[in-house]
């Protein structure tokens, strides 16, 4: 326990906690990008070099960003008073208390096991270059997986969230030749 | 900020003065005009900054179109009635330090059109007016004269004392009310606090 | 290694160093490399600024700045002493706490940046395993900062401002990193230092910068769009496009704060200019074998004023796009254009074992005919069917 | 060119919402626009303190995402009363106030107006008068048409130096104004009868040179913007105005013959002595906003065909009729309405007499307020920077849309 | 190549100074403002600016989903950089089926880029 | 020195806390940033483990992660366009209320 | 389409960049406060009032006579005649004010003034921080020497002097005239006394 | 191109085209010669849309709209009437009221480009100043009257029936007077004025305090 993972922890810890208790949305979205940041220090930490920065590059850069999209898309972007849970509410308190037993379970058994009490290994050095030859080697069949798994979804995700009929008719009207995009 | 600590720095005079020179070379040096223009005037005042005559030498070239990031507002041309409020409303949404340059006579006092119903017969009957630059419209050259003026009298100021410009002083005001429209005239015409018509003394 | 005029800065840190006692070693160490950085980057911004009004001046034939200090050097002195000293206005209406933020979170991950870049011989910060990776991780950091920035001054015009950044910066970001991975593909690293290093030999007495290979052409070309995107530069200068916003996510910034944003974009250019010149123009080494001579980092800086002057010239000459136009060249020009590259480089690479009299040409020809082909297509459907183009008028009499 | 006669077109949109403060006019309706809109409307107003808006016009547009789905002028923050004070002011004395209707061609007019008291009065200018008249006008449509590119690419974000090289070349004009009548700007020099002054000597050599460098100067505009790919895409296809909606709104000078339809009162009404110069009027085929920076690009060009000849073909004589009375004229009851073809369209004057010192009416025919009712149908499906970039293309000055 | 420290370290302290550093300027603008020239908040101000005029109606209005679907491309291409960093790292040591399927795990998701062309999602209205 | 259980804790507490908010907040957005939390404790697992776990030269979590970041980027895109896609219809990320538009 | 037009766009703005160092032409500033546009002929800002003879008050051109007051547009000029002690106005303004934060600079009242008294000055360097006091020009402000006037509008002056010699030649001759006519008469009824008488 | 048919002509082809039509040339003495039609005004946008389709006329184009205030003027003359006073024939002199004006005024000013000739002047008149201040739009048959009529409206006050958008165009919302009318009385905001003159000197002088009054 050194105080750097001291320090690491509160951040994501706070973060997350932030991100799933502050009312305005846009808060809670920047508070996850602190967590979310935090978490790939701790992949540093672990020397997984590559998959911290990925986190960073696809979490904050791409997710986040997309989430906060989706609250100015939605308009939910104000502080909303009914989305923070009341507390003589009945869902409100059985989501903590499940959350709650789910966490003490974990810990429990987590505690119980032997195999966490293990010191760190040496360090397997792992560099990207070692992943790129895995990944192209091992790992081919996943990859091409994953291609058709992220084209679908971006067909699906496009499909869903695009306007198509509101596209159709959009309103043109005057002398202005619509400029549809070069 | 206590009166104690304010009289133990304006003991280390010289610490004062030199941060006074300081902050006057500053603000001097780099006077933030705001990209506002309203009539002829303004175009002379574009071709101030021009290639000619070249506002940007004495780094004034920096024409911020939001006004907080302003330092001075060259009122150039006719301020008419239907837009006082928002030139006043531009005003008081620059941050202090702010100057004011009313250039050309439709500004100064209304000018050449101030018989009109429609002209507001000065701008310094709304905010502080720092400089006035005479002239319909004044050439290009008149305005960096103006400018040259402001920078002294910039250079002038004390930054601790009574005599110190308003912006220092916590008790002045740095908004002023912005004037509403009446049914037939501004509301109100003039605000006393600002501008108050001088007395004339005239022989017949 | 090197001459010691070469390594000056290296030898000082560590003549430094060793006054330093055992266990601080580390942390004096890291001060020493990241004081210095901060400095000359900080400064370096300071100069550009002035650099910058005095060359648009010249493009405009007028002098620029000329009276603050000699020839006017004392500009940016003058300018933050005022930045300083300006009120500092909150809009009632803006979420005070981002607001606050917003310039903290550009600064910071905008300088983080600068740790893997190699500013001359042994001179890079950090050298990380995946250090390009982590300059791209870092750079993504800077939209929500802008991000942040519109959001919370709840300003229309800021936020649209904020909304366009954002929209263009993740736009061109695919782009450049795929601009950037034919270099790595070649040099087989995702370390900026190894990168450098994969240029350093020499054939014919001229260094083997990847510009002077037909994808390092393109991928510079189109790394360099990219960049000029992605740090809001004219012709894609869109977020902060006065004309139309005001002044974009900026809009209610006064004071200092506003100084960060532009210190901000200003590091965030310099930095992508340094990326660039690392990947394609052999970071801190000399074009010629008989200028390596020269001190690295003279190398280094002299390549990056160049192109920051380049960004000037382009900010005096050319109007902004709009913004469709500007999406569209990012995802129907750009996008292709540096896939396209990809492979490029791939045959480049490939055909490397190809023996036959002249391959070299052939080569050469190949890979440039299909990215010349492809430009020209990808162009002229860019123009589409609105058939832009030059138009003859008629006159009557 | 023929004009086809069309069903009127309908007049944009109802007046909606009702005054709010400031005198704000809700657009945003109350229900959505036929369901067709997703977003949200955001009412945004640019202006009058908008660094595009050319002084103090303000558009209150309606966006959807970035798109324009309602756009409003709004006029008058710079309603001067000019009317009403040329009113109560002698015929003499309306001249240095017409400077300032548009302030960047105020010799054009000081035509405008001295051909209405003229042709009110019966007063016929001598010949020499006519040709620097025709000088001035053309001098200033280059220097207005100069401007208006520059600020044209300055609304497109090219940072100024359009701009500057405009006014660098326009100074060159300035210069010759002031050698003349004394000011750079507000000239104040046609008086009906003729002119004010002589040229000065050697004024005709000065400005030869002028005329003889500028064609550099318009090449160089050339090489800068016209083929420059990011500016063509930017105007071309952009704020389309079509012929029948031109004529029927109205819409004159550049804008109109960018749409296509061959009308110039120069050489239509061939007032002064346009008669006699060589020129041609340049047209375009789309009436997009390429189209009206081009068409003024080419009008340059012949207007130094103009100035070239009428140099050259000067008289001398006076400059003055000898039976024009500048003070304590009195010109018969009577009404005039004359018009020139001003750098920005048609200019007239409108000039009721009542037999007293005061004109009784006074009306300007403003060519910017009468080329802005159409902004809106140009606007419209477009975005926000085409908004700014129509706006620029319209070429509006302030001083004349709210005089 | 200096290695006194751990990169991570260096790092963390980094980002720790450059963080701290805007707090100097401000502080010290902070400072002045105290000792000399107050900050003078006022009810139009602090207003929104617009143009001059009082803002009406609030910034934060709904935004098209043209935004989002340009979120959601540059999503799936960043994950295919990801991908394609590591193999372009290991790429001159890759035999040949290696590199072919990258070329298919381009394909496939050009393809995507390609069907999102057509269907004009890369075109601004 | 940090142990594996560290780790394994934090990850069950960004679990939990994810878990939590998943069940609690009716905002349709918030219930995604609960389950990408959920996620990323999942990955601080898989990660983790390799770390600690034998054979690390043999990247299995890292891979795991890696494609695990992949996923969790479509799941987010397609999630969050549902609730666009919701939103357009009903005008509400409420997810109560939703239920009760329903239909 | 393909950045042609791009191209030669830079290539011109670097012409000028280049330029601005070796051709005047394409340095056009001028640096005001040191280096001056030269001003023309004709140049035109303010009024001022023109004397003759070393005296600026006795020697004013100016008659009071009103007419520019009553045609400057914006009316801001302002002229008390002077009276002597009986109350009888003698031809010299007492108060000669110019408003100079209206003045349009038209030169109206230079046209219209039938004694060339009034006429325009170059000058245009006064800014001023005190609206009030430094912007209403009075009558010792305005007035200056007909040298003045001759060094700022020399061909002018020189035809204004001209005509005012000539004026005041043929004044005198038409005096002398009458002087002689009267003479004549004069001589002309002695002449015819003696016969009525 | 043929020469443009006179005014009489015009007038005359009106009647039988419009029916109903009122129809009156109003001269103009002054050097310039410009007459007009005046129309009534409840057939003004018939007698519009058949200027602007007449083949003959095709006035496509609408140039310029103005509004002219008529107050109603008194002229009184004297005249000598012979009359029986007493009795006796004399010779009276007697007050002639003759009332002129009193309305609001409309003019247009029509070309066309077409044909290229122009001008054909038309007019307008309202019933009175203050309540039967209507006339009837020609923005729906020429667009350039739109923003021109607005402005009549916001200066002069007349109402325009049928216009799609009329509303004050350049003074504020609130403002309550037409300007441009003869009798508007200006705001008096002549605080300081150092140069007065005439009217405004009387106005200056409500402002300063007796002792200081110019
Ligand atoms: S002072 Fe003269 S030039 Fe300036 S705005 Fe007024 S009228 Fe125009
Ligand atoms: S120049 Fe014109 S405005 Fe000035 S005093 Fe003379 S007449 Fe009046
Ligand atoms: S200046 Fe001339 S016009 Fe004016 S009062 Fe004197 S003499 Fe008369």
């Amino acid at each position: 326990m050194t105080i750097s993972f001291i320090i690491i922890c509160c951040i994501v810890a706070v973060g997350a906690i932030a991100a799933m208790s502050l009312r305005n949305l846009v808060h809670c979205a920047l508070c996850l990008t602190v967590s979310l940041a935090g978490l790939a220090a701790l992949y540093l930490r672990l020397e997984a070099q590559f998959v911290g920065f990925a986190q960073i590059l696809v979490y904050i850069g791409a997710v986040a960003i997309l989430i906060v999209f989706a609250i100015l898309l939605t308009r939910s972007n104000e502080p909303d008073e009914s989305a923070v849970p009341r507390a003589g509410s009945w869902s409100g308190v059985a989501g903590v208390a499940v959350a709650l037993v789910v966490f003490g379970t974990l810990v429990l058994s987590i505690l119980s096991s032997s195999v966490g009490k293990t010191d760190l290994p040496a360090s397997p050095g792992a560099t990207v270059k070692d992943l790129g030859n895995q990944l192209m080697t091992h790992y081919v069949v996943p990859l091409e997986a994953i291609a058709l798994l992220l084209t679908s979804a971006m067909i699906g995700a496009v499909l869903i969230a695009k306007p198509d009929k509101l596209r159709a008719g959009r309103v043109v009207k005057g002398g202005g030749e619509h400029a549809s995009g070069t | 900020m206590d009166e104690g600590l304010r009289s133990e720095l304006s003991k280390q005079g010289i610490f004062t003065s030199t941060l006074e020179d300081l902050y006057n070379w500053g603000r001097q040096n780099s006077v933030w005009p705001l990209q506002f223009g309203l009539a002829c005037c303004a175009i002379e005042m574009i071709a101030t900054s021009m290639a000619r005559f070249d506002l940007a030498r004495f780094g004034a070239e920096v024409f911020r179109p939001s006004p907080r990031q302003a330092d001075l507002m060259i009122v150039a041309g006719t301020v008419t009635k239907k837009m006082a409020p928002q030139v006043v409303r531009l005003y008081n949404q620059m941050p202090e330090p702010k100057y004011v340059i009313a250039m050309g006579a439709c500004a100064i006092s209304g000018g050449p059109f101030k018989q009109g119903y429609n002209v507001l017969k000065g701008i310094d009957r709304f905010i502080p007016v720092d400089v006035h630059i005479p002239g319909c419209p004044p050439r290009p050259e008149a305005l960096l004269h103006a400018f040259m003026t402001l920078q002294q009298r910039i250079d002038g100021q004390r930054l601790t004392g009574k005599s110190r410009p308003r912006h220092l002083n916590a008790e002045a005001p740095s908004e002023f009310p912005v004037p509403q429209f009446g049914a037939k005239d501004l509301e109100p015409p003039f605000n006393p606090e600002v501008w108050q018509p001088p007395r004339l003394v005239r022989s017949e | 290694m090197g001459n010691p005029v070469d390594q000056i800065f290296v030898i000082l840190k560590h003549w430094l160093l060793s006054f330093c006692p055992e266990g601080y070693v580390p942390i004096a160490s890291i001060l020493l490399s990241v004081i210095p950085i901060m400095a000359v980057f900080g400064g370096l911004f300071a100069l550009t600024t002035i650099l910058e009004r005095k060359g648009l001046g010249r493009i405009q034939n007028r002098y620029g700045p000329n009276r603050v200090g000699p020839c006017g050097l004392f500009q940016p002195i003058a300018d933050g002493v005022k930045m300083l000293t300006k009120e500092d206005i909150v809009p009632r209406a803006a979420d005070q706490v981002i607001h606050f933020l917003a310039p903290f979170a550009l600064i910071g991950p905008v300088y983080i940046a600068y740790s893997v870049l190699p500013v001359g011989r042994n001179m890079a910060a950090l050298d990380l395993d995946a250090g390009l990776l982590f300059f791209f991780a870092v750079g993504a950091g800077s939209e929500l900062a802008i991000f942040m920035g519109g959001w919370s001054s709840r300003n229309k015009y800021s936020l649209l401002g904020a909304m366009r950044a954002v929209a263009q910066m993740i736009s061109y970001e695919v782009p450049l990193i795929l601009s950037s991975v034919p270099v790595i593909m070649l040099a087989g690293s995702l370390s900026p230092t190894a990168i450098v290093d994969a240029q350093g030999g020499h054939s014919h007495g001229l260094m083997q910068w990847h510009l002077f290979t037909p994808w390092g052409i393109a991928g510079f070309f189109l790394f360099m769009i990219a960049a000029s995107a992605e740090a809001n530069r004219t012709p894609f200068d869109i977020p902060e496009g006065e004309s139309e916003i005001i002044a974009g996510y900026m809009v209610e910034y006064s004071g200092f704060k506003f100084a960060l944003f532009f210190l901000g974009e200003y590091l965030g250019l310099f930095a992508i200019c340094g990326l660039g010149i690392t990947l394609f123009l052999g970071g801190w080494h000399s074009p010629f074998v008989f200028l390596e001579w020269i001190p690295s980092y003279f190398w280094f800086f002299g390549k990056l004023m160049a192109m920051i002057f380049v960004f000037i010239w382009l900010r005096g000459t050319l109007p902004r796009l709009r913004m469709d136009q500007l999406m569209g060249f990012g995802w129907k020009f750009m996008l292709p254009m540096t896939l396209l590259n990809i492979l490029v480089a791939a045959i480049w690479h490939l055909s490397k074992t190809w023996l036959f009299p002249g391959v070299y040409l052939t080569r050469w020809a190949l890979c440039l005919g299909i990215l010349c082909a492809a430009y020209v297509w990808l162009g002229r459907s860019l123009a589409g069917n609105r058939s832009v183009g030059k138009r003859v008028y008629r006159f009557a009499d | 060119m023929k004009t086809t006669v069309v069903e009127p077109p309908v007049p944009s949109g109802a007046p909606v919402g009702l005054p709010a403060g400031d005198g704000r006019f809700s657009l945003l309706p109350k229900t959505s626009f036929d369901g067709r809109v997703e977003t949200e409307l955001l009412e945004v107003a640019m202006g009058p303190h908008h660094p595009s808006t050319h002084g103090v016009f303000r558009m209150d547009v309606v966006l959807d995402g970035e798109t324009i789905v309602k756009l409003k002028p709004v006029f008058g923050y710079l309603h001067r009363n000019h009317e009403k004070i040329a009113e109560n002011v002698s015929y003499l004395a309306s001249i240095p106030y017409t400077d300032r209707l548009d302030y960047l061609c105020s010799m054009t007019n000081n035509w405008a107006y001295a051909l209405s008291v003229e042709k009110l009065a019966g007063l016929e200018p001598p010949e020499r008068a006519e040709y620097i008249r025709v000088i001035m006008a053309e001098l200033t449509r280059l220097a207005n048409h100069v401007c208006l590119i520059g600020f044209l690419a300055q609304d497109m974000g090219a940072l100024g130096t359009p701009l500057m090289y405009g006014f660098r070349e326009r100074e060159k004009i300035l210069d010759l104004f002031e050698a003349l009548s004394g000011s750079r700007m507000m000239c104040n020099y046609m008086r009906f009868g003729g002119c004010r002054l002589d040229l000065p000597p050697g004024w005709v050599r000065e400005a030869r040179v002028v005329v003889d460098n500028f064609p550099k100067f318009l090449e160089e505009f050339d090489n800068l913007l016209s083929g420059n790919e990011i500016l063509m895409a930017r105007t071309q296809g952009v704020g389309v105005l079509t012929a029948e909606l031109a004529v029927n709104a109205g819409i004159t000078g550049p804008m109109l013959r960018a749409s296509g339809v061959n009308y110039d009162i120069r050489k239509v009404d061939r007032y002064g002595i346009y008669d006699r110069f060589e020129f041609r009027v340049p047209l375009g085929d789309h009436g997009d906003v390429y189209d009206r920076y081009m068409i003024r690009l080419l009008e340059m060009w012949e207007s130094l065909k103009i100035l070239r000849q009428a140099l050259d073909d000067i008289p001398e004589g006076p400059v003055m009729d000898p039976n024009a009375k500048i003070r304590n004229f009195k010109p018969k009851p009577g009404e005039c309405y004359e018009r020139i073809e001003g750098p920005k369209g048609e200019l007239g004057f409108y000039l009721v007499s009542d037999g007293g010192a005061n004109p009784y009416r006074y009306r300007v025919r403003p060519p910017s307020l009468v080329n802005l009712t159409v902004l809106e149908d140009m606007c419209l499906g477009h975005n926000v920077a085409d908004a700014v970039a129509i706006l620029g293309s319209v070429d509006i000055v302030l001083g004349e849309v709210d005089r | 190549m200096t290695t006194e420290y751990d990169p991570y370290l260096f790092l963390a302290v980094f980002l720790g100074i450059a963080l701290v550093f805007p707090l100097a300027p401000l502080g010290l603008a902070r400072l002045w403002a105290v000792l000399y020239s107050n900050n003078k908040p006022g009810p139009i101000k602090n207003a929104t600016y617009e143009c001059g005029l009082e803002s009406k109606g609030d910034a934060r209005v709904q935004f098209r989903s043209d935004y989002y679907l340009y979120g959601i491309v540059f999503l799936i291409f960043d994950v295919e950089a990801l991908f394609l960093l590591p193999f372009a790292v290991a790429f001159t040591g890759l035999p040949m089926g290696a590199i072919v399927a990258m070329l298919v795990f381009l394909l496939l998701l050009v393809e995507g880029l390609v069907w999102a062309w057509k269907k004009g999602v890369l075109s601004w209205t | 020195m940090t142990t594996l259980n560290q780790y394994l804790i934090v990850s069950a507490l960004l679990f939990a806390v994810g878990l939590a908010g998943a069940l609690t907040r009716r905002n349709a957005i918030l219930v995604l940033v609960g389950i990408e939390l959920m996620l990323n404790a999942a990955n601080l697992n898989f990660i983790a483990f390799w770390r600690f776990g034998p054979n690390p030269e043999l990247l299995r979590g890292v891979m795991f992660v890696v494609f695990s970041i992949g996923i969790a980027a479509a799941e987010a895109a397609v999630g969050l366009a549902l609730i666009i896609a919701v939103y357009r219809h009903y005008k509400t990320t409420d997810l109560n209320r939703m239920d009760t538009l329903k239909g | 389409m393909l950045g042609e037009g791009i191209i030669k766009g830079m290539a011109e703005t670097a012409r000028n960049f280049i330029g601005s160092y070796s051709d005047p032409e394409r340095l056009v500033t001028v640096q005001y406060p040191e280096e001056h546009i030269p001003a023309k002929q004709n140049a035109r800002n303010f009024p001022f009032l023109v004397f003759d003879v070393e005296d600026p008050v006795a020697g004013l051109r100016c008659v009071a006579c009103k007419i520019c007051e009553k045609e400057c547009p914006p009316q801001c000029i302002y002229i008390v005649m002077d009276r002597d002690d009986k109350g009888k106005p003698c031809k010299h303004p007492k108060v000669f004010d110019i408003d100079v934060s209206v003045c349009m600079s038209c030169q109206i009242c230079v046209e219209v003034c039938p004694f060339d008294a009034i006429k325009m000055d170059t000058e245009f360097e006064l800014s001023e921080t005190n609206r009030y006091g430094g912007l209403l020009l009075t009558k010792d402000r305005l007035s200056k020497s007909n040298e003045y006037y001759h060094k700022i509008h020399s061909v002018e002056a020189a035809e204004v002097d001209a005509r005012l010699a000539d004026e005041k030649a043929k004044a005198e001759e038409k005096v002398k005239a009458k002087l002689a006519a009267a003479a004549t008469a004069k001589a002309a009824a002695q002449a015819a006394k003696p016969v009525a008488g | 191109m043929m020469p443009m048919q006179t005014l009489e002509e015009i007038k005359k082809r009106l009647e039988s085209a419009v029916p109903g039509v009122c129809v009156e040339i109003v001269s103009n003495d002054s050097p310039c010669q410009q007459r007009s039609l005046l129309v009534d005004r409840d057939h003004g946008p018939q007698v519009a849309a058949w200027l602007r389709r007449d083949d003959a006329l095709r006035l496509d184009y609408l140039s310029n709209v103005t509004g002219v205030d008529w107050p109603e003027v008194v002229t009184k003359q004297k005249i000598k009437v012979k009359r029986k006073v007493d009795g006796v024939e004399k010779e009276v002199e007697e007050v002639v009221q003759t009332r002129s004006g009193g309305y609001l005024e409309a003019v247009y000013h029509l070309y066309s480009m077409e044909l290229k000739q122009g001008a054909v002047v038309i007019r307008m008149r309202t019933g009175d100043r203050d309540q039967q201040n209507k006339l009837p739009s020609l923005t729906p048959i020429w667009r350039s009257a739109e923003l021109q009529e607005r402005e009549i409206y916001d200066l002069f006050g007349i109402v325009f029936e049928g216009h799609p958008d009329l509303r004050r165009i350049l003074m504020w919302d609130g403002f309550e007077a037409h300007p441009m009318r003869r009798d508007y009385v200006e705001p008096d905001d002549y605080e300081y004025e150092p140069t007065p003159h005439d009217s405004v000197l009387a106005k200056a002088k409500a402002h300063y305090p007796p002792e200081v009054a110019p």
